[in-house]
């Protein structure tokens, strides 16, 4: 049966096609139920738990080096820690990159501590017990940013260059399942299951996501930073697995950050 | 063992010392579990943990407030606070019905502390949440259901 | 060694509003690893905690608790300075202890 | 003089709109290559996902709203990749879909060659006790008792799940068919889940 003659079938049957889903979304009583919890979950949030063990982790001597991460230069000069989250992604002359706030502290575990990259991107990502040290870094970092407006800077070529680069990214369709991020994260007012999709597309919702990590996650009990957001939402994409603190990363993270500028970030979440 | 004379046991030695000992590490772990009740904490039922914990004859009672999500975000951290308004309120003990274990704890207040506690417990499966509050020798209950759905991507 | 708790006790009036962040696996013995091998029960019993030495609340609770345990309550009777002290003991015999003083950051 | 402002003007305009959609371009080129570089391969999820096929690559060009011609020619392409089942019979077994219909799993890194469900709930609201459930897609609630439980419905059914881009060339819904997720046996059972009277979705 060729297309038309089946549409056509269709169409003798006074089929309707169905109405399109609306385009904004009802209000939903199991989010405003979820959002009722929400302050609750975050005046104890165990993500604490981890500010503690990466401030320990900042501050004391390790590694081949046995040096601490106190002359770590996160953008605004060697040490300073205090509003350095809200301001990254952002250029670092002495690697001619962007770079993202794990990516920098990572790069200064291999440079001030001489740990090496390779071993620490074998295991990236919290599970069971187990929490690298530069999840537990970011999450210290992370809080030292609480209540401060983001302002990722896009004064710099590079920075631009690398929005624009996120921004394809994050539209790029591909893989058995046709999705890029924007299929989940384009549009407005979208669930998938109960769980809320904000649109990073747009001002107003990007900071729903970029405001809420590093995350204390209640599945598994676990910290994770937006490196291990980023790889597990190409894990759900049916894609290959992004390189850990890889340029594709940092580029989204910038295209994020930037679409949050002006929001207040909160400090380290909760997640479900 | 009834839960307020064990803390009068050890209460009978709270002095600064006794702090100072705890932090030490000099008292032995096993004589603070000795009271922990094995025989409620492995009771399949509700009505077996309470019976094991001599809760059987609880009465109804609107003065205990369960405040707790009607639909839970995520089973593994379900939010539980609970006030009661009986006068001489000693402790609130909570069971998740549908648990394979029900009995989830017991929060003595009889030393000095509100009668209130927050928690935050795994439910498996959407189950009524029952507390148990002992005042006066006398004990009281009432439950709240929490449905527990599935969240994200499920994969 | 198990981790610190992070303990917040803030006075309100001469009630000291206490908020623990307890560091635990919580382990229901259902479990299973990326192995496939269970992860054996592993879970906090006993809390006790203690104002200026004197039991002020106690519990004894289940693997039915969430990993990473949080628990406030109300203490009554408090003053800024006095000191809380929280100790949990888990079924491995495992036990911490840790102190805050009242009214304090 | 003023004629030659004007001109330079439109030119400058011009070269300037021309310079934004070459730019655009270029970012989905350095787009493509950036995770072409920095992905690597794990258990099933291959480097070759990484390669856009047409429909992809269009899609991803005109933001999912290509120009009507355009879209109608995708679809009428797509419509040609979806394999009937030999035996015309559309109907499986509605209790084995609703399995499916719940399930999220497949195709992702962390899953085993051939274990997939639908991920129908991800996005559709179906059952009507089913209070979990996504809409990222139209409700599908009452899908065969609104429509009518004919032999034209069901393989309408059949091929919106064997490849959903046959009837809007940038629909989100993925190829079950066609990417090889799902087997037709199993299409046929989802298909049941939509169209029996008895399934839970009609009542």
């Amino acid at each position: 049966m060729t297309k038309y003659a089946f549409v056509a079938a269709l169409a003798a049957l006074a089929w309707t096609a169905p109405a399109p889903a609306q385009t904004t979304a009802p209000a939903d009583p199991t989010t405003e139920e979820f959002e009722k919890f929400r302050a609750v979950m975050e005046d104890a949030n165990p993500a604490e738990l981890w500010e503690v063990k990466g401030e320990q982790l900042w501050k004391t001597r390790r590694g081949p080096k046995n040096a601490s991460l106190e002359q770590c230069d996160l953008g605004l000069g060697p040490g300073v820690v205090k509003g350095a989250y809200v301001q990254l992604p952002r250029y670092f002359p002495d690697v001619g990159k962007v770079m993202d706030a794990e990516r920098r502290i990572v790069h200064c575990m291999v440079t001030l501590q001489g740990f090496s990259f390779e071993e620490i991107a074998k295991r990236p990502f919290s599970s069971g017990n187990y929490t690298p040290d530069p999840v537990s870094i970011v999450t210290f970092v992370a809080a030292q940013s609480r209540d401060m407006k983001i302002a990722v800077p896009q004064s710099h070529p590079k920075e631009r260059e690398t929005w624009e680069l996120g921004k394809a990214i994050f539209h790029y369709r591909a893989g058995p399942w046709d999705f890029s991020c924007a299929t989940c994260h384009g549009e407005d007012g979208k669930r998938i299951r109960t769980q809320n999709l904000p649109n990073f597309t747009k001002h107003d919702q990007a900071p729903r996501s970029f405001i809420g990590w590093p995350g204390y996650r209640m599945t598994g009990g676990v910290m994770h930073s937006l490196q291990w957001r980023m790889n597990d939402c190409f894990r759900q994409q049916r894609f290959p697995e992004p390189g850990y603190a890889s340029d594709t990363i940092t580029a989204l993270l910038s295209y994020m950050g930037v679409n949050s500028n002006g929001f207040v970030y909160k400090g380290p979440g909760i997640k479900r | 063992m009834d839960r307020s004379r064990r803390i009068v046991l050890k209460g009978a030695g709270a002095t600064g010392a006794f702090a100072a000992a705890l932090a030490a590490g000099l008292l032995r772990p096993g004589a603070a579990a000795a009271a922990w009740n094995k025989g409620a904490f492995d009771a399949k039922t509700t009505a077996d943990a309470m019976k094991a914990l001599g809760y059987a004859g609880a009465v109804e009672s609107k003065d205990i407030v369960i405040r707790a999500p009607e639909i839970a975000e995520n089973g593994a951290v379900v939010p539980i606070d609970i006030t009661s308004n009986i006068p001489g309120t000693t402790s609130i003990s909570v069971f998740i019905e549908k648990n394979p274990f029900p009995y989830t704890g017991t929060f003595d207040v009889s030393q000095g502390a509100l009668p209130f506690v927050h928690l935050r417990a795994k439910i498996g499966e959407s189950s009524p949440v029952r507390v148990v509050v002992a005042a006066g020798g006398k004990h009281f209950t009432t439950a709240k259901e929490v449905k527990v759905t599935i969240g994200g991507c499920g994969g | 060694m198990a981790d610190p708790m992070k303990i917040r006790a803030t006075l309100q009036g001469d009630v000291a509003d206490v908020r623990v962040l307890m560091a635990h696996p919580m382990e229901t013995g259902q479990r299973k690893d990326p192995a496939g091998n269970v992860v054996p029960l592993h879970f906090i019993q006993t809390i006790t905690a203690q104002l200026n030495g004197k039991p002020v609340f106690a519990a004894d609770i289940s693997q039915a608790i969430s990993r990473n345990p949080v628990f406030a309550f109300k203490v009554k009777g408090a003053k800024a300075g006095d000191k809380l002290a929280i100790t949990w003991t888990d079924n491995k015999g495992d036990k911490r202890t840790d102190e805050v003083t009242v009214g304090g950051s | 003089m003023k004629t030659k402002w004007i001109a330079t003007g439109v030119a400058a305009a011009v070269l300037a709109g021309c310079a934004a959609m070459k730019d655009e371009a270029a970012y989905r080129r350095e787009a493509a290559e950036a995770v072409k570089r920095d992905f690597h391969a794990r258990g099933i999820a291959t480097m070759d996902r990484l390669n856009q096929d047409e429909l992809q690559r269009v899609c991803t060009e005109y933001n999912n709203n290509p120009p009507p011609a355009l879209a109608k020619k995708i679809e009428d392409a797509q419509f040609e990749t979806i394999k009937l089942p030999a035996d015309r019979k559309f109907m499986g077994d509605w209790k084995v879909g609703a399995r499916l219909a719940a399930s999220g799993v497949g195709m992702t890194w962390s899953d085993k060659p051939g274990a997939a469900g639908g991920s129908c709930y991800n996005c559709h609201q179906l059952s009507p006790q089913q209070t979990s459930f996504g809409t990222m897609g139209p409700s599908l609630t009452g899908f065969g008792k609104k429509r009518g439980f004919s032999t034209e419905n069901q393989q309408y059914a059949y091929m919106r799940i064997y490849n959903s881009k046959a009837f809007t060339a940038c629909s989100s819904m993925p190829r079950f068919g066609h990417s090889g997720t799902l087997t037709e046996q199993q299409i046929k059972d989802l298909t049941a889940y939509l169209m029996d009277p008895n399934s839970p979705v009609n009542k």
